[in-house]
């Protein structure tokens, strides 16, 4: 992309006292993406949007808009808007008036003021509201009205902090759809910040998964899915047996590994970095395991072993099954196939399982990163 | 038993009292106060709450017929040979109420002028209180003394008026206006005695209408500061001994008048109040200091030109009143 | 704390220069009044005589001491007294007032706060004439009817407990309902659940849940109390409590000896107020 | 059951019901009575508003009636002024340990009587007092300088006694203004200013109310401070009240001042929460 | 079922002033079954539960616990426990007073107490914490005392209300297991109210459905899923398609609808229940759906079309697809296979779908029930 990004980080750094909460993270949103930011709690996600947004200053690095420093502006001059964890709509004004609260401290006149903001909340589907209390809104409503107090001033990029975090349920299966639309209908720069991997799944161009004030790894959904770079980002995104195990013989590219139970299990070393003796965590994923009645059925895949039935979770579409290997005793979480081949499985049945070479993923242990 | 003894400043002096508690066995409280308080404390309780207060002779008989809140001395229980006679006679005809004797006397002194000699020679009346000279370092009580003191010191006679109401009224009225037109002099309006003391003590008051023995005992202290009783007469007051109608140890009370009024022990109080008493010979004991003080404010005749208050009679006071806060909140 | 706001150091320095002069602001009398106290002169100001602990231990008049003050030291007990009794009472009631606004819904229950919040707004002196009044026309007309003495409706301690008790009260129950309102009334019926009585439940969970707004209550009480003026002096009798008897002295000309028990005074309330702040941090 | 809770119900009303019935409500209707009462002779009495009367045809009282007000209200008005700053910064500009200290900083002068308070700034403003001399020594005045006995001081003592009042519930709304509403303020382009209109004083509106309300109540119905600081010009209304009581034993005139006290107090209250618009029992429940 | 029932409930009912919360619901709980109770928010949950706790009164009704009647027992004398949403924990007891705190109600002995006390923490996985505060424990150590503090008191009924509903996303996962475990282990009957039908289906052994005060179906996690009773059940139970149809035809126990859309459906009707004209409610799993890039793959299924892709919503191995219908334009929620068959599907790619006859739920529009 030649065109100069919305927003850019270089080495943006921020210590309090000793302590590094982002450390050295770059990266660059092009103008009209949806940018999630995807860790677990404590990481620095809020530190690092609260630098974008003026409210915290970064110890060292710089961060550009729309190609220019912005590090010398204060916040209500950066032209990003940002969306709060709890929304800070101002309870003690109405709808239109928190709508319009950006417009009226530019000095925009009353009458614009009433146009820009009826339009802006039918765009975001809450047209005539605006002389209502802001606490007579739904959950899901005042969502959109931050959203729109924030659109209606037309930022650069938007900024969004756990914006779902205090929603329930159903209601955030909901939102997650509708934002991803209200961005691209508005076709805005959007930051978002989660610790939900599904939220930032579904909803984001880019991801960047952030652990301990680093970004791990930046990309789309699918790439974070079934090519993660690290071994913290296989076991984040994504549900996943985990095993630790050490390289038992390497040749051709595959690798033969042992995990503490005892159990042999083989993978792809594509990068051909591993050697005999270093010790690996192994990720699988329960969809990527598969179970027949027949041993014959999943005798040519890389790793095959035959299971007792210890417990099923039946979650509809989403129910998972508990083996224990018959051999090493390990627990193996495996998703039942939606297709309801499996339904009448019971607890205690003799099943017989297996899964693909290249759909176990190993990491040496330490640090270094391996992607097979 | 205990005695709850509703007084003013210095008439039970510690050593009086534990004098008095070694030799009875009873034990003393002291409220201190002064004439309105004691009578809207007594009114408030109906006369109980103390068993012995000390109101001037003048303040009994009309708060007396308005409610009722003493009790009828037993003047047989009471030794009145330790008593001047003339003294005990004039106030029991002041305090007698429906025939019933209310009071016996006590204290006796005077009001007039304390003044720094060195700073405010010329004050020598209450109306110089308003000379230039002393601006704003003068103080007074805003109570009825100081209304009557000004209006002997503007050639009225108030006293002589207690009978007409219209021409009492007519007297505050111009006393009224000139100390409205005074005001500005003044400092601050005391209060307590001490309070006062302490005003000329620092400097901050250089001359003032007060008790003749504020100014003697200052005087120890600054030989420039001394009482001066007013060219227009000083005032004469007695403070007695009267039994609130619900006290409930009169024989305590009785025991204490019989006790103080003792010449030794007057002339402790003596020392203590700065004011001599009514007890026969309890000027005998009084150090000489205090009386050569006494002649030097008193000549006979300033002794002779005392005013001695009568008897206020009922209603007066709410005109007083009313003067008194006019004045208060001039400007 | 916002540390979002940028602001200019100018700004900065200014606040807190200002925060600064507040501070001194507060602190300048009592620090005046607890000076002075150990002045060598029979009055609480300039100039500075020297130091002496007369004021505290003095015998020799005028320089006698607190402790060796009987009318203060009596007035101090008086106080004492009714405190505590003001702070029994106002914790009791409190505590039944706040049970009956949180947990109950009845006709007339807002007008009934409102009633309950009404001393706030009753100058002092007020409550202190009409409890004056009222009892002495409830004492006089008992007295004419029966012919006893009524001397507890007469201006003395009973009164004065009772006047303080009466506004003081609202601000114990303000404390004590704002800490049952917080209490999860699923607590009491946890214990139900487990067997408990209902008694037993309140006094298992309710009651020691409580216990740190009762017991702020009650100093807030004992210090309200002890410094109470406006309603103590239209109902004081031959007691006097200690700021009364100060009054007394003030009105009078004041020694250094009331600087002295203002210094006391100072010292117990900061214990007491230490007190009351670690059982609040025992309470979070 | 629901006998039980009924009895319990009327146990936990009873003591609620003494204590209004017989300390606030029996005494106020007893001094409406006896203000009605004209004293006519030595203990003769006539009911009729006489007293009310007294008042209003003398230029002395209501006129300090209205000064009574007027001060306490520029009371209230500077406490507020001169609080807001120092409770905004112990809400929002300090944290942790450093914010609990303040706060308590803010107490200790409470922890003595107002007599005391006082009687130390009667020791700092007098002539021969610490101001004075301090003046006096750094050659600012030539001579002692009486300050006490003016209305600055009152002013300056009521101020300082009613601090607690005005802080303690301005502290207590401020810190429950959530600071992303702030932010957000300023992430939408507010200034300072706009923010302190517009956010903090809206959200703040209970806390000041309340604050102000209290020490309104407070200098209206105080004693001490004029009296002690205001010496010959302390003139204030309870004053007269105390002295219709103590000095002229006038409880019936008495009683109708304390009346007429309460009636002000509670209409001025009562246009300060409509103007507001908040309600007493929101405020007050801070 | 011979034995008597743990629970029963007969006709109860509770009625708020004018409104109904509970509308004669009958239902008995066998002993040592996890019976949960799922519904929406407002449903009448919490107000059943408390009934049988003791601290409502029913309307109507009888209420028996063990075959006797309980509803003359106050609550502090029932069988019965109750662990809180919030837990209800008592802060100012330790962990050992609070879970003692019944038995002291009961006067046991104090070396007893201390006794069961740690024997009942040490079978929640607690052993040693009596003497620390309830303070110091996570969300998911607090959620087992307060089923120890029940426990210890061997209740025939347990009453859970929501526990999970203050726990993270990933613990309520863990505790849904653990909770199951936990509930076989004491073998006592649980009587669990929830509105996450995940909790429920993975949990129990029994739901019942509930809706504004009516129990809608009892019956087993896979018969609610696959064969809901009603409308609401299969609306609210799992994900579903909806749409609203008229019936065209019917014959065979087949039944031809067409929806609003213009779109035609087929389904069984196995009770022969539907006539031609009858509004009705269809369901559909996304699961359910086909996909297929070749029309012959799908052509025998009861139902077929072709369309477009409007969204992906990747999210691992739940993703979903939203199909518009090429024909009608109606929106299909479709399931991405798990094996990752169609990962390479991109926006406005055109695909074929369909689903089995048997797959289509149907059910009268109005009130009236029909299950085919
Ligand atoms: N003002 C501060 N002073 C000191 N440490 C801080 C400050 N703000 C944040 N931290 C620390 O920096 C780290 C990152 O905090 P941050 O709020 O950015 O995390 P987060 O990723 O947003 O977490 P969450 O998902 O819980 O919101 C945390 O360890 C936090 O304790
Ligand atoms: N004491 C009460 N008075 C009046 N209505 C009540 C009362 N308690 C509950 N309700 C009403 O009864 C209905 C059922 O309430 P209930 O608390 O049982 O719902 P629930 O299913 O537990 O909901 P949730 O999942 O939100 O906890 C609701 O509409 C509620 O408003
Ligand atoms: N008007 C009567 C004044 C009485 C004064 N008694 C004074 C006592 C001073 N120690
Ligand atoms: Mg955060
Ligand atoms: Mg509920």
């Amino acid at each position: 992309m030649s065109e100069t990004p919305d927003l850019e980080c270089r080495d943006i750094s921020k210590s309090f006292d000793d302590f590094k909460a982002v450390n050295d993270v770059s990266f660059s949103v092009p103008q009209g993406t949806f940018f999630s930011i995807l860790g677990p709690s404590g990481c620095g996600k809020t530190t690092l949007l609260r630098m974008i947004a003026g409210f915290q200053e970064p110890s060292s690095g710089d961060l550009l808009i729309k190609g220019k420093s912005v590090l010398d502006v204060p916040p209500n001059k950066r032209p990003v808007s940002m969306v709060f964890q709890h929304l800070a709509l101002f309870p003690m004004m109405n709808i239109g008036a928190n709508v319009g609260f950006g417009l009226r401290q530019r000095g925009v006149n009353k009458t614009d003021i009433t146009k820009q903001v009826e339009r802006v909340l039918e765009r975001v589907g809450l047209g005539g509201v605006a002389e209502r209390p802001v606490s007579s809104l739904s959950g899901g409503q005042k969502q959109r009205v931050a959203i729109a107090r924030c659109m209606v001033l037309e930022p650069d990029v938007l900024l969004l902090d756990e914006p779902l975090g205090a929603l329930d349920l159903k209601l955030r299966e909901h939102m997650k759809i509708e934002l991803k639309q209200l961005q691209s209908e508005f076709n805005t720069t959007f930051v978002y910040i989660t610790h939900d991997q599904s939220e930032a799944l579904v909803m984001s161009d880019q991801i960047a998964v952030m652990n301990q004030g680093v970004f791990e790894q930046v990309g789309t959904a699918k790439e974070l899915y079934y090519e993660p770079d690290t071994a913290f980002v296989a076991g984040f995104v994504g549900e996943a047996n985990r095993f630790t195990a050490k390289v038992k013989g390497s040749a051709g590219g595959s690798v033969e590994m042992v995990t503490s139970d005892g159990q042999t299990l083989h993978g792809l070393d594509a990068r051909r970095s591993l050697s005999v003796g270093d010790s690996v965590d192994i990720f699988v994923r329960p969809e990527a395991v598969r179970l027949s009645r027949n041993q014959a059925d999943v005798a040519a895949m890389g790793n095959t072993g035959q299971g007792k039935v210890a417990n099923i979770l039946f979650n509809g579409a989403n129910s998972q099954l508990i083996l224990r290997d018959q051999t090493t005793g390990a627990e193996l979480n495996v998703a039942l196939p939606q297709t309801g081949e499996f339904r009448d499985l019971a607890r205690d049945d003799v099943i017989h399982f297996g899964w693909e070479q290249q759909q176990t993923r190993v990491y040496l242990a330490d640090g270094e990163q391996t992607d097979v | 038993d205990t005695l709850r003894l509703l007084t003013w400043g210095g008439y039970a002096p510690e050593d009086v009292i534990a004098k008095f508690e070694a030799e009875t066995g009873h034990t003393v409280e002291v409220t201190k106060s002064n004439n309105e308080e004691m009578i809207a404390k007594l009114r408030a309780t109906n006369g109980g709450g103390f068993d012995l207060a000390q109101p001037s002779q003048d303040r009994i008989a009309g708060p007396q017929a308005e409610f009722g809140i003493y009790k009828p001395l037993d003047m047989s229980k009471i030794d009145t040979s330790l008593f001047i006679p003339s003294m005990l006679e004039a106030t029991k005809g002041n305090t007698t109420v429906d025939g019933e004797v209310y009071a016996v006397p006590h204290v006796w002194g005077t009001s007039g002028l304390v003044v720094n000699t060195a700073q405010a020679g010329d004050v020598k009346d209450y109306t110089d209180l308003c000379n230039d000279s002393v601006a704003g370092k003068v103080s007074y009580r805003l109570k009825r003394p100081t209304l009557i003191g000004f209006a002997y010191s503007m050639g009225l006679d108030p006293f002589a008026a207690y009978g007409d109401e219209a021409a009492y009224k007519d007297i505050l009225d111009q006393v009224e206006a000139k100390l409205v037109e005074c005001k500005s002099n003044v400092k601050t309006y005391w209060d307590g005695g001490d309070e006062l003391k302490n005003l000329l003590r620092s400097g901050e008051v250089v001359a003032s209408m007060a008790w003749d023995t504020g100014g003697w005992q200052l005087n120890d202290d600054n030989a420039d500061i001394t009482f001066v009783a007013p060219e227009s007469g000083a005032l004469g007051w007695i403070d007695t001994f009267a039994l609130p109608a619900r006290g409930r140890s009169d024989d305590v009370a009785y025991a204490w008048i019989n006790f103080v009024m003792q010449p030794e022990v007057a002339a402790m109080i003596t020392s203590a109040a700065g004011n001599f008493t009514a007890s026969q010979g309890g000027d005998a004991n009084v150090d000489d200091a205090l009386k050569a003080k006494y002649q030097a404010s008193f000549p006979q005749e300033a002794i002779d030109n005392i005013k001695w208050y009568p008897s206020v009679p009922a209603g007066l006071e709410a005109l007083e009143g009313a003067a008194l806060d006019r004045i208060n909140a001039a400007n | 704390m916002i540390t979002g706001i940028p602001q200019s150091a100018g700004f900065r320095w200014a606040y807190k220069a200002y925060v600064t002069l507040f501070f001194i602001y507060l602190a300048l009398p009592l620090a005046t009044v607890c000076v002075f106290a150990f002045n060598n002169s029979v009055f609480p100001s300039l100039p500075w005589e020297g130091f002496t602990w007369a004021w505290f231990f003095g015998t020799e008049a005028p320089y006698i001491g607190v402790f060796h003050e009987r009318p203060i030291l009596r007035s101090i007990v008086t106080s004492g007294v009714v405190a505590f009794w003001v702070s029994l009472l106002a914790v009791f009631v409190g505590t039944c007032n706040a049970f009956l606004f949180v947990r109950h819904e009845f006709r007339g229950k807002g007008f009934l706060y409102i009633l309950m919040l009404l001393p706030l707004i009753i100058p002092g002196i007020i409550l202190g004439i009409s409890i004056l009044v009222f009892s002495s026309s409830v004492a006089n007309f008992l007295e004419d009817a029966t012919g006893l003495w009524f001397d507890g409706l007469r201006p003395g301690l009973i009164l004065v407990i009772l006047g303080q008790f009466s506004f003081i009260t609202t601000f114990a129950t303000l404390v004590i309902s704002a800490r049952l309102q917080k209490f999860d009334p699923s607590l009491e019926e946890a214990a139900l659940n487990l067997g408990a009585t209902r008694w037993g439940a309140v006094r298992a969970v309710t009651l020691p849940f409580l216990f740190p707004a009762m017991a702020a209550a009650g100093v807030v009480a004992v210090l309200m109390s002890f410094e109470n003026f406006n309603t103590t002096l239209m109902l004081v009798g031959s007691d006097a409590p200690l700021t009364i008897t100060m009054f007394d002295r003030l009105k009078l000309g004041s020694t250094p000896v009331l600087n002295a028990v203002s210094l006391l005074l100072i010292v117990v309330s900061a214990l007491l107020g230490l007190a009351s702040l670690l059982l609040q941090k025992r309470k979070d | 059951m629901s006998d039980r809770s009924k009895l319990t119900f009327w146990l936990l009303l009873a003591p609620l019901l003494i204590w209004l019935l017989t300390l606030i409500i029996l005494p106020h209707v007893g001094m409406f009575l006896v203000s009605l009462r004209e004293k006519v002779g030595v203990r003769e009495y006539e009911t009729g508003f006489a007293n009310y009367a007294v008042f209003f045809n003398e230029p002395l009282y209501w006129n300090t009636f209205a000064r009574t007000a007027y001060m306490s209200i520029a009371a209230t008005l500077l406490t507020l002024l001169i609080g807001f700053p120092i409770a905004y910064y112990i809400a929002k500009l300090t944290r942790g340990r450093s914010k609990t200290t303040l706060f308590l900083m803010c107490l200790i002068p409470f922890w003595v009587s107002e007599l005391v308070r006082t009687f130390g700034w009667m020791i700092l403003l007098r002539e021969t007092g610490v101001f004075s001399n301090l003046l006096q020594y750094v050659g600012l005045a030539s001579g002692p300088v009486e300050m006490l006995y003016n209305d600055a001081a009152i002013m300056t003592g009521l101020v300082y006694t009613s601090m607690l009042f005005m802080v303690v519930p301005l502290v207590t709304t401020l810190d429950s203004l959530d600071d992303s509403l702030i932010e957000a303020g300023y992430d939408l382009g507010a200034s300072g200013f706009a923010i302190l209109r517009e956010i903090v004083i809206p959200h703040a509106m209970p806390g000041i109310v309340s604050g102000c309300i209290v020490v309104f109540m407070l200098s209206l119905g105080n004693y001490l401070t004029p009296i002690l600081l205001g010496g010959k010009d302390s003139l204030w209304f309870t004053g007269l009240i105390y002295s219709q009581f103590i000095t002229r034993f006038n409880w019936e005139l008495g009683s109708a001042f304390g009346f007429l006290l309460l009636g002000l107090s509670s209409l001025i209250v009562f246009v300060g929460l409509k103007l507001s618009r908040q309600s007493l029992g929101k405020t007050m429940a801070q």
